[in-house]
């Protein structure tokens, strides 16, 4: 089975690294076509790992000792369980497509070759990320993959806001990293080791306040990788990188990879409930405030984007609350329609010349059909419909919100779901329906290619159906989690799920009604709610001015005036006295010979007088 | 192989004395050449070390002055054995990326004669021999600074040297009260080090050398406030003046401190521990902060050496197998890549002679081979795992996280505004559009430079995988140092202190 | 009543005054020569008078073992033959110099080379002996031959430089004859022996009678050091001074005054005088500081090392303020590293005499003239270099190592505080020893002719650079020979 | 009844007064000769202590000091002269080529 494992992992490796001979040169098919098929066989050999752990097998490969100094010993060691599985065919999937998709996308692109590189470098990342069997490995995938979206992000490095908008996710990402490291290091100086097993077998014997602080800290990781408040502003930014990379990287895969620390380490954050409160409350907030964001956005792929900050808000919560199986639930079908509806964004977007701005589309519906209907479906599974694969994952952590008794997360969820479901559509509406915008505008927009669009149709189709492997999929992930049994009747669940459902459905049926009338007046614009939404809340202002500029500001003070002007300045003075001493003292050397004999005698007198007065031990 | 060190301290000097008749047409030639039999030399060494040995090998003794105790004394052990390999790697790849055509002969020989004395410093064992190493380093690179150097060269020349001279000053009195010291214990005359390991001297006598000690070390590395002489000269020296400076010279005064102030001192050295960790954390942010102020790649890099040094520093004062084997592959990893990322300042120098990252920006398009070398060592500069930049800064901060967490978590945040500076710097001068028309056809790299740089980037990336035989090497001298240190150990604080930074277990 | 004094020949033990006997005729020869046999050439006064200095080494060495002589008058002991030997070394490598490329009036004169000669036999005789008649008659004689030797060089400075040196020394001499005055009014006696003997007898009552002879003793002796504040004529003189002689003023009669400073002031360190070593720490200290920044902004390279040598002086003082065996040994091995290196750097000084000073109204060697000179004979300069990092102390050339020795005699005395202010002092030097190097090295060149660096040098010459040279560079190999066998001589005359 | 003290003062008084000469005159020529009072001074001073000591050594010292003086006046007057045959002044003053 290892030789599986190998393939799986280091087969998107090849891949980057076949890629990269060809960066230099110009535009070259093969490069995207072996990159597709190594990817694509490594979903498959991920497809078989899984078979092989479903059939209870754990594989558990140690490759070479990487770091050995003082205690410690670090292996690169692989682990393929029931979680790590999932979180394989989950990615090595999405990847493929986007893979295949982005051949149409990046067709005429420049960066053509150098982008399919990216992409799999980004896949092996991720991969070591979830299959490491230590925190370490996870840390270095998790560092991958920040240089992966760094890289990806500033993919059309000439373009500005992009580049920087690389950087700030990159070094939003490295503030978070520090906090986890710093977990890290706590763990090592209690384990003793970096791997799981050593540490979840001698968690329980440890002070849990120091478990506490532990906990926190890997959140605080999470947290950045997962863009959760306050960290979340890189994610919306991070839109300026191609469409295919924000469906992989920052909806299906990367930004997940937070939710999947806390439910690897759920045997650390099951013993001290209060963290995962912490992590539920967050999560619930975030579920809320990022779709508060989406529901004025006129930006395409940042609505999407902020759509996904809340439904990771949602993975946070069900993790939070102990149900890790759920939130990995969650997490596979959302990586499933979001992908899928960031691809459907990026047929737009080429349709449209790489327009966002959904007030100049409208009516798009005849031009590109498939996309349409494709996206609806997305959304959809995104709002949590019946028989749409959102419905369960969602459904049940809204159940688990209100088993937990934590009856406000429950509300703010609830919240969250009508605002999932309004803007969702008000996208759905402003795109497809309503007056032909675009026609003034002078876009002749049309479907793109043919197989990029049967690409996308499997995850159409998983987006309709995965919710109806709900039970084997616990079945198979509790084995290894901890499993979340509902207490409350059946009537009571029965009784959630019709509320929900009606709820949302409802706000869809009004969403679709009002924007088929044309939408909202323009005065509505000019309320200070919408403003303060449409300007996320001022946050991104906030951390402008209150933190880049002023560190700048402190920066130059630290050099012009700490270092010129007060260290290197005392230094010099040092010299220059010496000098100047030098230049008195060249007085005494008068060249006049009386002056001389007087310096003599003038000895000779203190000497005398001296002798006269101070005499000590005489 | 007994005379192997002998052979490779004076080795460059002898080649290099026999460059004075080769005319200056083929001198390069015959500099690379020199470099890389010392190179292979030092590979030789590698080889013939036994690592399972934690004590010093191919030790060569011969008294100099038996009446004074001065011996030459050389012996090389794990800690010393990679640096020597780093010194003569770094100037065999600076003389291949050499292209100054001023001079050229002077130049060659000088290097050489440098090489003598950086090898000679990591491999003397006896105090006045290092002493004489350590002092005669200055004069190649003073020479280098002052005669190939730009704008205000002499200025910053004589800076570099007349503050490191007279900040190893005091070390000189040090070094011969110590020697006293160990006359009045055993009656004889000697300044080899072994000996000294053996010496325990009082509390206060203590505090007072490491202090003599650690103005000398202090000034070389360099700490804050000392460390104003860095940016000058670097400003100002040559691309090889600038490689070897940051890549090897800075190298001295940390292997310094772990050679000499930690065994030597050991409670003096727990005793300041806090001190100079702060001093060290101090070091990170400010001169993060500062770097990110710059308008001068050059001075970028200079300070950030400054920065990582800081870490280097904190790896040695955790006093833990972790943090000193991290704090000296850290050493490693960081001569590798300043000195590759100043090269690469270099290639930019030479073709528009200025290093203002104001000139330039979109260079990624211009030059992509350039960008992506630059990105690769930019990364292992932030320290990005499976590059050589992780390991020794991960390890020196894991083995500080046992003495203290806040000072840790303060020296952490170098993580973060490393990664600001560095990508501000790369973002400014190879992202954007081409604006300036100069930077329009400026051509990528040429053979002479890949050669230079290719070797680096493997090893950033090779080592960053696989540093295990590197870091096992050192580990074993590093624990039978700390094992010293602890059988020396005056105070019960001090030996409980070892114990419990070496041992895993009980953290808050 | 004064009794009549009866002598007998053998206890005078006359072998001892043979070294200076040889000298003394080989100089009366020499112009007796000169009185009949007309033109005679440099070539022959140098090799004349270095063949007769080498008769002086020989007999020198003949003489076996410390013993007095002449009434007790000399005293040969290990110091006094160490000293006489520096003396002998340093006054042949000088006398070669004269054989220069260019011409000069006074390597022309039988006188010179007689002046030269009786002028060792006064350091010879300072040295040999522990009685302040024969020091002061020794001291006066050297001096004497000195300030004419000075003159002879026959350029206004050179006369200029003759007087300045002349007052003041005969100041001193005053100076001397008191000290000896009040010692012998306190002791009745005017050798040294017999005067520690009686203060020790007496615990050094009346102090401030004792304490004045030993100020005056000190300026008088301190004048011969270039001790501050009696150092202003060094400069001067050595500016005036051909360079050699300069470089030979800076090492010979140092020495000299050196072993009659180690002589006299044993008597009191010996007995823990407190003042005499506070005096000493503190005119050593001034004396080298003082030295050192004002060697800082001096424009030629001349009167740079003048204060340099000022500076050196002051170091080695603080080894006679501790006193011992170490303390002594390391004078001497300071000194004689020290010599080479020194007359070293002046020689080079001397290869690059110039006739006209195309550089500067005043100066002989301004920095200036030496700019780029890497360039343009790179050999020289960096001859040169090598001698400038040796004075300033710089591993592993040869001052370095009598530095080491020095202050370890210092820090093992407990005088820690004086090793730091040494060491700094060191390092300030550092600068100005610098200075010429990177003019040398990092300057562009003023010149394209090399051959004006080289003007006045020849073979002989070349071959006393290359020989300096050769003992500065390994000195390193040499130490522990020296150091063992002054160690002994020093101990052997019971110091 | 003239005691040793007496010449011991008497020698004092005129060494000082050498001194002040030494630091006062300005003319070469006069400098020297405050140079001889010095020695002088000293000269009596060896003289009377020998005699009051009964021991020859004094004396002997005197006897050398003047025939020290006595060679220094030569080389001095020598110096003097020749330095008054190139600058025409004896004053000391006109030395100062050499300074700083």
């Amino acid at each position: 089975m290892e030789k599986y494992l190998y393939v799986a992992l280091f087969a998107p490796l090849v891949g980057s690294l076949f890629s990269l001979l060809f960066t230099a040169q110009k535009k070259n098919v093969i490069t995207a076509l072996v990159t597709s098929g190594l990817l694509l066989l490594s979903f498959v050999s991920s497809l078989s790992l899984m078979y092989a752990v479903h059939s209870d097998m754990i594989i558990h490969v140690k490759m070479m000792d990487w770091i050995s100094a003082g205690n410690l010993n670090l292996p690169f060691g692989f682990v393929v369980d029931n979680v790590s599985v999932v979180m394989m065919v989950t990615v090595t999937l999405v990847s493929s497509i986007v893979n295949i998709y982005s051949m149409g996308y990046m067709m005429h692109d420049k960066g053509y070759n150098r982008f399919f590189t990216y992409i799999s470098a980004f896949v092996f990342s991720m991969l070591i990320l979830v299959m490491s069997d230590n925190f370490i490995g996870l840390f270095i995938g998790w560092e991958g993959v920040g240089l992966c979206s760094y890289l990806l992000i500033g993919f059309w490095y000439e373009k500005d806001t992009a580049s920087w908008a690389g950087n700030e996710a990159f070094i939003m990402n490295r503030v978070a990293d520090l906090g986890m490291l710093m977990g890290l290091f706590l763990i090592y100086w209690q384990f003793g080791s970096f791997e799981y097993d050593v540490v979840f077998a001698h968690i329980g014997g440890i002070n849990p306040a120091v478990v506490t602080t532990i906990g926190l800290l890997l959140f605080i990781g999470a947290m950045g990788k997962s863009a959760q408040f306050p960290f979340h502003t890189w994610l919306a930014d991070a839109m300026e990188g191609p469409t295919p990379v924000s469906a992989l990287i920052h909806a299906a895969t990367m930004v997940t990879a937070g939710v999947y620390l806390i439910i690897r380490a759920s045997a650390l954050f099951s013993l001290v409930p209060e963290v995962g409160h912490v992590i539920a409350t967050l999560g619930a907030f975030v579920a809320v405030f990022a779709a508060s964001m989406a529901l004025v956005n006129r930006d395409l792929k940042r609505i999407i984007a902020y759509s996904t900050l809340s439904q990771l808000g949602y993975m946070f919560v069900a993790a939070g609350l102990g149900a890790y199986w759920i939130a990995l639930f969650h997490l596979m079908t959302h990586a499933f329609f979001k992908s899928l509806l960031f691809l459907g964004a990026g047929n737009i977007m080429h349709a449209m010349d790489d327009e966002l701005d959904i007030k100049k589309m409208g009516g798009l519906f005849n031009a590109m059909p498939y996309t349409a209907i494709l996206m609806a479906v997305a959304s959809v599974a995104l709002c949590g419909i019946y028989p749409f694969a959102g419905y369960f994952s969602k459904d049940m952590i809204l159940a688990a919100a209100f088993n937990g008794g934590n009856y406000y997360i429950w509300a703010a969820l609830f919240i969250g779901a009508g605002m999932t479901a309004f803007y969702s559509f008000r996208l759905i509406m402003m795109v497809f329906f309503g007056d032909k915008v675009y026609k003034k505008l002078g876009f002749h927009p049309h479907e793109t290619y043919p197989f990029v669009l049967w690409t996308l149709l499997p995850l159409g189709i998983l987006s309709t159906i995965a919710g109806f492997f709900e039970h084997p999929f616990e079945e198979f992930t509790t084995r290894l989690l901890s499993k979340y049994d509902f207490s409350f009747s059946h009537t009571t669940e029965i009784g959630l799920i019709f509320l929900t459902l009606t709820f949302v459905i409802l706000v869809v049926l009004a969403t679709i009604y009002k924007y088929g009338r044309g939408g909202f007046s323009k005065q509505i614009e000019t309320m200070p709610l919408y403003i303060l939404l449409k300007n996320q809340y001022f946050i991104p202002k906030i951390y402008e001015t209150m933190i880049f500029r002023p560190y700048y500001v402190l920066s130059r003070f630290a050099w012009k005036q700490i270092d010129v002007r007060i260290i290197d300045f005392t230094v010099d003075l040092i010299a220059k006295i010496l000098y100047l001493l030098g230049q008195r003292s060249r007085k005494m050397q008068s060249g006049n010979l009386s002056d001389m004999l007087r310096w003599m005698v003038v000895g000779i007198v203190v000497l005398l007088a001296l002798a006269i007065f101070y005499r000590p031990g005489m | 192989m007994e005379h192997i060190l002998s052979l490779i301290v004076f080795f460059p000097l002898i080649a290099g004395l026999f460059g004075l008749v080769v005319n200056k047409e083929n001198i390069k030639t015959f500099g690379i050449a020199v470099a890389l039999v010392e190179f292979i030399f030092s590979i030789i060494l590698w080889i013939g070390f036994d690592s399972t040995n934690a004590g010093y090998q191919f030790v060569q003794y011969v008294a100099l002055i038996p009446q004074f105790g001065v011996s030459y004394y050389l012996g090389v052990d794990g800690i010393s054995l990679f640096l020597v390999v780093l010194s003569t790697l770094m100037t065999l790849i600076s003389l291949v990326g050499l292209n100054i055509k001023k001079d050229i002969k002077n130049l060659v020989i000088t290097i050489l004669f440098l090489e003598m004395t950086l090898v000679g410093v990591f491999l003397s064992l006896d105090m006045i021999l290092f002493y004489i190493f350590w002092e005669l380093s200055l004069i190649p690179m003073l020479y280098i600074i002052g005669a190939w150097g730009s704008g205000q060269r002499v200025y910053a020349a004589i800076k570099f040297f007349l503050y490191t001279f007279a900040g190893s000053a005091l070390m000189l009195v040090g070094i011969l009260y110590l020697g006293y010291q160990y006359y009045l214990a055993t009656g004889t005359w000697s300044f080899a080090v072994p000996d000294w390991y053996l010496l325990v001297l009082p509390f206060n006598t203590q505090l007072w050398l490491f202090g003599a000690f650690f103005l000398a070390f202090a000034v070389k590395v360099p700490m804050f406030p000392f460390h104003t002489w860095l940016p000058y000269a670097h400003g100002q020296a040559p691309t090889i003046g600038s490689v070897l400076l940051a890549a090897v010279m800075l190298k001295m005064g940390t292997y310094a401190f772990i050679r000499f102030s930690l065994p030597f001192f050991p409670d003096a050295s727990v005793y300041f521990l806090y001190p100079v960790a702060i001093v060290a954390t101090i070091m990170v942010i400010y001169a993060a902060m500062v770097a990110y102020a710059q308008k001068d790649m050059k001075q970028v890099i200079a300070y950030s050496s400054i920065s990582h040094m800081g870490i280097i520093i904190l790896g040695t004062f955790a006093m833990n197998a972790e943090g000193l084997t991290g704090s000296i592959f850290l050493m490693l990893s960081h001569g590798i890549v300043s000195g590759a990322l100043f090269m690469l300042v270099g290639v930019i120098y030479d073709r528009r002679h200025t290093k203002l990252m104001s000139e330039f920006g979109g260079l990624a398009t211009v030059m992509p081979r350039y960008a992506a070398i630059f990105g690769v060592l930019m990364m292992a500069a932030v320290g990005l795992p499976l590059t050589i930049g992780f390991v020794g800064e991960f390890l020196s901060l894991l083995g500080f996280y046992r003495v203290s967490w806040i000072i840790t978590l303060f020296a952490g945040s170098g993580i973060i505004l490393g990664a600001v500076y560095m990508l501000t710097l790369f973002r400014k001068s190879f992202f954007g559009k081409v604006t300036n028309e100069k930077n329009k056809n400026l051509k990528d790299l040429d053979k002479r430079e890949f050669t230079a740089l290719i070797p680096l980037v493997a090893l950033v990336v090779i080592l960053g995988v696989y540093p295990k035989p590197i870091l096992s090497t050192i580990d074993l001298s590093v624990k039978k140092m700390i094992n010293l240190m602890e059988r020396k150990a005056l105070l019960p604080d001090t030996k409980e202190f070892l114990v419990k930074v070496n041992s895993i277990g009980g953290t808050k | 009543m004064l009794d009549p004094i009866t002598v007998n020949i053998a206890s005078l033990n006359l072998a001892l005054l043979t070294p200076m006997a040889v000298l003394a005729f080989g100089a009366l020869a020499l112009i007796c020569i000169d009185l009949f046999v007309k033109d005679l050439s440099k070539s022959f006064f140098v090799m004349f008078t270095l063949l007769f200095i080498l008769l002086d080494f020989t007999a020198l060495i003949g003489i076996n073992g410390p013993s007095r002589g002449f009434f007790d008058v000399l005293l040969v002991d290990g110091m006094s033959t160490l000293a006489q030997g520096v003396i002998l070394i340093s006054s042949a490598l000088f006398i070669i110099t004269a054989l220069s490329n260019k011409p000069f009036k006074e390597f022309k004169k039988a006188e010179y080379y007689a002046l030269f000669m009786f002028m060792i036999i006064g350091f010879q005789f300072m040295v040999a002996t522990d009685n302040l008649v024969l020091i002061f008659l020794g001291l006066e004689t050297a001096s004497l031959s000195l300030y004419t030797l000075i003159a002879l060089h026959n350029r206004n400075k050179a006369f200029e430089a003759a007087i300045k040196y002349f007052t003041m020394g005969a100041l001193a001499a005053g100076f001397f004859a008191m000290a000896s005055l009040i010692l012998y009014t306190l002791t009745g006696s005017i050798e040294l022996s017999v005067i520690s003997k009686v203060l020790i007898a007496r615990n050094f009552a009346p102090g401030a009678f004792v304490l004045a002879g030993v100020v005056f003793m000190l300026i008088a002796l301190g004048f011969k050091l270039s001790i501050v504040p009696t150092h202003t004529w060094t400069p001067d003189v050595y500016e005036g001074s051909s360079a050699p002689l300069a470089g030979y003023m800076s090492v010979v009669p140092k020495i000299a005054g050196l072993v009659v400073a180690i002589r006299f002031f044993d008597i009191f360190l010996s007995s823990q005088i407190v003042w005499v070593q506070n005096i000493l720490i503190f005119l050593a200290v001034i004396t080298m500081t003082l030295a050192n920044i004002t060697a800082l902004v001096q424009e030629d390279v001349k009167r740079m090392l003048a204060f340099s040598s000022i500076a050196h002086a002051g170091f080695v003082l603080t080894a006679i303020m501790v006193g011992g065996t170490q303390a002594n040994s390391a004078i001497f091995l300071y000194w004689i590293l020290f010599m080479f290196t020194n007359i070293g750097a002046f020689t080079m000084l001397w290869i690059a005499r110039h006739k006209r000073n195309l550089w500067d109204t005043r100066y002989q060697h301004p920095f200036a003239k030496f700019s780029g000179m890497v360039k343009v004979s790179p050999m020289m300069a960096t001859i040169f270099g090598i001698f400038m990092f040796t004075l300033a102390g710089m591993p592993p050339f040869s001052v370095f190592w009598g530095k080491l020795y020095l202050i370890s005699s210092v820090v093992n005395s407990g005088h820690v505080v004086l090793a730091v202010i040494m060491v700094t002092n060191s390092a300030i030097a550092v600068y100005y020893y610098m200075k010429l190097i990177v003019y040398m090295f990092m300057k562009d060149p003023i010149t394209e002719d090399g051959n004006i660096y080289e003007a006045n040098s020849s073979t002989p010459i070349k071959v006393i650079v290359g020989i300096t040279l050769f003992f500065t560079v390994t000195a390193a190999v040499f130490v522990q020979p020296i150091l063992s066998f002054v160690t002994q001589m020093i101990q052997s005359s019971g110091y | 009844m003239i005691t040793l003290t007496h010449y011991l003062v008497l020698s004092g008084i005129l060494f000082s007064i050498g001194i002040v000469g030494v630091l006062r005159r300005k003319n070469l020529l006069m400098l020297f000769f405050s140079t001889e009072i010095l020695l002088n001074a000293v000269n009596i001073g060896f003289a009377a202590v020998s005699k009051y000591y009964g021991d020859l050594s004094g004396q002997i010292f005197s006897f050398f000091i003047i025939a020290i003086a006595a060679s220094e006046v030569a080389v001095g007057l020598g110096l003097l002269v020749l330095w008054y045959k190139r600058s025409g002044t004896i004053d000391l003053d006109s030395l100062q080529m050499m300074k700083g």
